[in-house]
């Protein structure tokens, strides 16, 4: 098999990528995607471990899978944030959001 | 359980789909070509388009939308459990029932605020 | 055929590469092939419910029908109108038919002919699946059409609400065989699981009709609506494989029903001789095949917000107990872990059968009390308001005759 | 890096993932980053096949692709600024620069390229290639520890919770306001 550390580095980069995403994009459900992103990238390093380290346990694969649950209960809510701001405020840009910044 | 098994699912991802391709791609030298204004408009029984296309949407098909989530994550982990059903007690079987039971109360929560209505 | 390849000189690794390239090309020509037969096939069984002939001119009994058109589709022009997204548009008639050729890859034809036997085989007909939406949802977007795109989110609507149910559906066979591999499902059907799971079945029916889009769940394409749905703005070919893909779906969920519930290419003498095995399968699924024609060619369209109403409020709750419910049973009885044939599952079958009777005559019940509250409150509407309801006429028109 | 069919594979569902993911973040329609998500998507299912890890491919892709991409399409559709926006705000070359440090800092540590260099003592080294095969029963054994009292049923439990306090919370802010409808559309008609 490959070596290890290319699985992480393919996970390194989407994360960054990710990153990038979330600190450059203006809609907020492109931030979300990035977002997206991201978990993935977390997912993909949780596997990897697994696989290469452990793979008669079934932990990795166990927390893989909550993280779909979590990333599933977060997309479902920040959706519905944002499709409500966008009722109230016709935006969905993600600066206009700043009620609560000083 | 190995990689393997994965070998004709991927090339029938990456040859597949030339079939469905090549008479679409047959049909670009087959096919006559005379496009004019008229022919090429968006078609709206006879009537001019207005506006744009990307109407707003009504919330409805987002709350589908999230409740098929919700339940789809649900399935997914129905998946191992029944797998390994056989091996399992009768007590596996009560936790499932828990599992699933709270999401009904979910679905039966937006069942009575009427958000499962079409027209609300 | 790997071996033939080895003794002709190759290397291990490449004659393997080029067996399966072949298996891939044979399993989806054959699978795109066969769809002309099924067209022919079911223009031919719709004819005869509406008492016609059906194609008969083109070779005997019509046969080439069906190659006909598909030249003459070929011929016709492929009109890209203003404001197409290009890619977009011409990718998604391609994916709407891999999706459905996808499936065919776990489908065991006979006991040594697959595609390839995967060990999580129901859960990845449940993933490929969920690929036709997202054909839809783009053919829709890219059209730059207002039917268009609301036909495609009505559509996906439908579908995903009856993804739920289906995915339940095929989660009782995988309870009954503790395995998600295809083969094995087909394998351990001593006794077919129509027998010990009939309402299981009922429900996968149902779910398969409206993720097929067909009359009554025929609301993708609700002429009299939405003009045609998602598929409005496609001509030539791009529109034909649409419809190739429609028709290669009905088949195949005919081949899912035979392979999950009628024991798939069990049948006498089926392990000694494997092509008879084959056969078996194609005739257990033409009668699932039959069966989902004669439901479109019996049924008027359901309304819109039924549809999404009979999905959530009763097919998902009571797939969710039927999966309980079976699961259950299969536990209390003696001797279902080890089932090896039809002697030992006989017993647990019939038992089963006896329960889903009653959950089927709970049900009826249910509904009939159901049907009688709707009527009332109709009829009190109704004396409140003698004015009929606008467009009800247009929602209950039956569905489109042959094709 | 030897050239098997592996790393061949490997490389390309790298390529998709990264190349979709890139795409996500620098389109300007929506819609089409919402496709490239799940091609970006689809790429990590395939890395979670090549490490025979079936089960996790198949929820990536019933989860991800059939399920979670559908929702951001739609809340695309109830948002109607397709393309209307900027893509990117005033700090993305700041944001270039976060990235590109962390993908370095991240880079560094994970591939054996120091240690090789002779730096010493800085990241782990993960060069592991020949991993112990995986247990044929990976998933049924995956099954039991979902209701294990010993093992998962707990979390297996609150992830259940945690999903049905996600639909009644999203169901309530999306649901329609009662009697106030003001969703008055701004570009004409409304389904």
């Amino acid at each position: 098999m490959v070596p290890l550390w290319m699985y992480l580095l393919v996970a390194a980069g989407l994360f960054s990528i990710g990153m990038y995403g979330v600190l450059a994009r203006r809609n907020a459900i492109a931030i979300l995607m990035s977002i997206e992103l991201m978990l993935n990238a977390a997912n993909i390093n949780l596997v990897a471990f697994w696989r290469y380290n452990q793979p008669a346990h079934v932990s990795g694969q166990v927390f893989a899978a909550f993280v779909f649950v979590v990333a599933a209960a977060e997309v479902a809510v920040g959706l519905a944030l944002i499709i409500n701001i966008y009722r109230q405020r016709r935006s969905v840009v993600a600066d206009d959001v700043d009620l609560l910044k000083w | 359980m190995t990689v393997n098994e994965w070998i004709f699912v991927g090339l029938f991802l990456a040859l597949a789909w030339l079939l469905p391709a090549t008479p679409i791609i047959l049909a670009k030298f087959l096919a006559p070509k005379r496009p004019n204004p008229i022919k090429q408009q968006v078609y709206e029984c006879g009537v001019e388009t207005m506006g744009n296309t990307w109407v707003q949407f009504r919330a409805q098909y987002y709350i589908y939308a999230l409740v098929f989530l919700l339940f789809d994550v649900e399935i997914v982990f129905l998946f191992p459990w029944a797998l390994a059903y056989n091996k399992l007690g009768l007590f596996a079987l009560f936790e499932v029932v828990v599992f699933v039971v709270l999401l009904v109360v979910a679905l039966l929560y937006t069942w009575r605020k009427r958000a499962l209505e079409w027209s609300s | 055929m790997t071996d033939l390849l080895i003794d002709i000189g190759l290397s291990r690794g490449l004659a393997v590469l080029i067996a399966k390239t072949l298996g891939v090309f044979a399993l989806a020509t054959v699978g795109l092939l066969w769809t002309f037969f099924c067209i022919w096939a079911e223009r031919k069984v719709a004819a005869r419910f509406q008492d016609r002939l059906g194609p008969n001119r083109a070779g005997p009994f019509g046969l080439v029908q069906t190659v006909a058109d598909a030249i003459k589709i070929i011929l016709k022009e492929d009109i890209m109108h203003q404001g197409v997204d290009r890619w977009v548009f011409n990718l998604a008639p391609i994916l709407s038919v891999m999706s459905v050729l996808l499936i065919w890859v776990v489908i065991p034809f006979t006991p040594t002919l697959i595609g390839v036997d995967l060990s999580i085989g129901v859960l990845y007909l449940f993933a490929v699946g969920s690929l036709g939406s997202i054909a839809i949802l783009m053919a829709g977007w890219s059209s730059n059409n207002k039917f268009a795109l609301l036909g495609a989110f009505r559509a996906v609507a439908q579908l995903i609400s009856y993804e739920v149910p289906m995915a339940l559906a095929m989660l009782v066979p995988v309870v009954l065989a503790g395995s998600m591999s295809t083969q094995d499902i087909v394998r351990s059907q001593h006794v077919m699981y129509l027998i010990a799971a009939p309402l299981t079945v009922l429900i996968f029916i149902i779910a398969s009709m409206a993720e097929l889009g067909r009359a009554p769940f025929d609301i993708l394409e609700a002429e009299s609506e939405l003009v045609a749905g998602y598929q409005t703005e496609y001509s030539g070919f791009k529109f034909g494989l649409f419809y190739v893909g429609e028709f290669l779906h009905a088949f195949t969920v005919g081949l899912l029903i035979a392979v999950l519930f009628l024991g798939g290419w069990r049948g006498p003498f089926a392990e000694d001789v494997p092509a008879l095995g084959f056969v078996y399968l194609l005739l257990k699924s033409f009668v699932g095949y039959f069966v989902v024609m004669w439901i479109r060619m019996t049924l008027p369209r359901v309304r819109v917000d039924q549809i999404l109403d009979l999905g959530w409020k009763f097919l998902v709750p009571l797939s969710l107990v039927n999966l309980i419910v079976v699961a259950f049973l299969w536990k209390i009885l003696p001797g279902t872990d080890s089932i090896t044939s039809v002697g030992d599952a006989l017993v647990p079958s019939l038992v089963l059968l006896a329960a889903n009777i009653l959950m089927i005559a709970g049900v009826g019940v249910l509904l009939r009390e159901e049907g009688r509250r709707e009527r009332a409150r109709i009829m009190a509407r109704r004396a409140a308001q003698p004015v009929s309801e606008p467009g009800s006429v247009a929602d209950t028109a039956p569905a489109g005759a042959g094709d | 890096m030897e050239l098997t069919v592996e790393s061949l594979v490997f490389l390309l569902f790298s390529l998709i993932t990264l190349g979709g993911a890139l795409m996500v973040v620098t389109t300007r329609n929506l819609f089409h980053a919402a496709l490239f998500l799940m091609l970006s998507l689809f790429g990590v299912a395939g890395l979670f096949a090549l490490l025979t890890a079936p089960f996790l491919a198949g929820i990536q892709v019933v989860v991800y692709i059939g399920a979670i991409a559908i929702l951001i399409i739609f809340a695309i559709m109830l948002t109607p600024q397709v393309t209307a926006v900027p893509p990117t705000n005033s700090q993305w070359i700041a944001g270039v620069v976060v990235a590109v440090v962390l993908f370095a800092l991240l880079a560094t540590i994970v591939t054996p390229l120091l240690s090789e260099l002779g730096v010493e003592g800085w990241g782990a080294v993960f060069t592991e290639k020949n991993p112990p095969p995986v247990p044929a029963d990976s998933i049924a054994r995956l099954g039991e520890a979902f209701v294990d009292p010993q093992a998962y049923m707990l979390p297996f439990e609150v992830a259940s919770v945690l999903l049905m306090a996600a639909l009644v919370g999203a169901v309530m802010l999306v649901r329609p306001a009662r009697g106030a409808e003001d969703e008055a559309p701004q570009t004409g008609a409304q389904e």
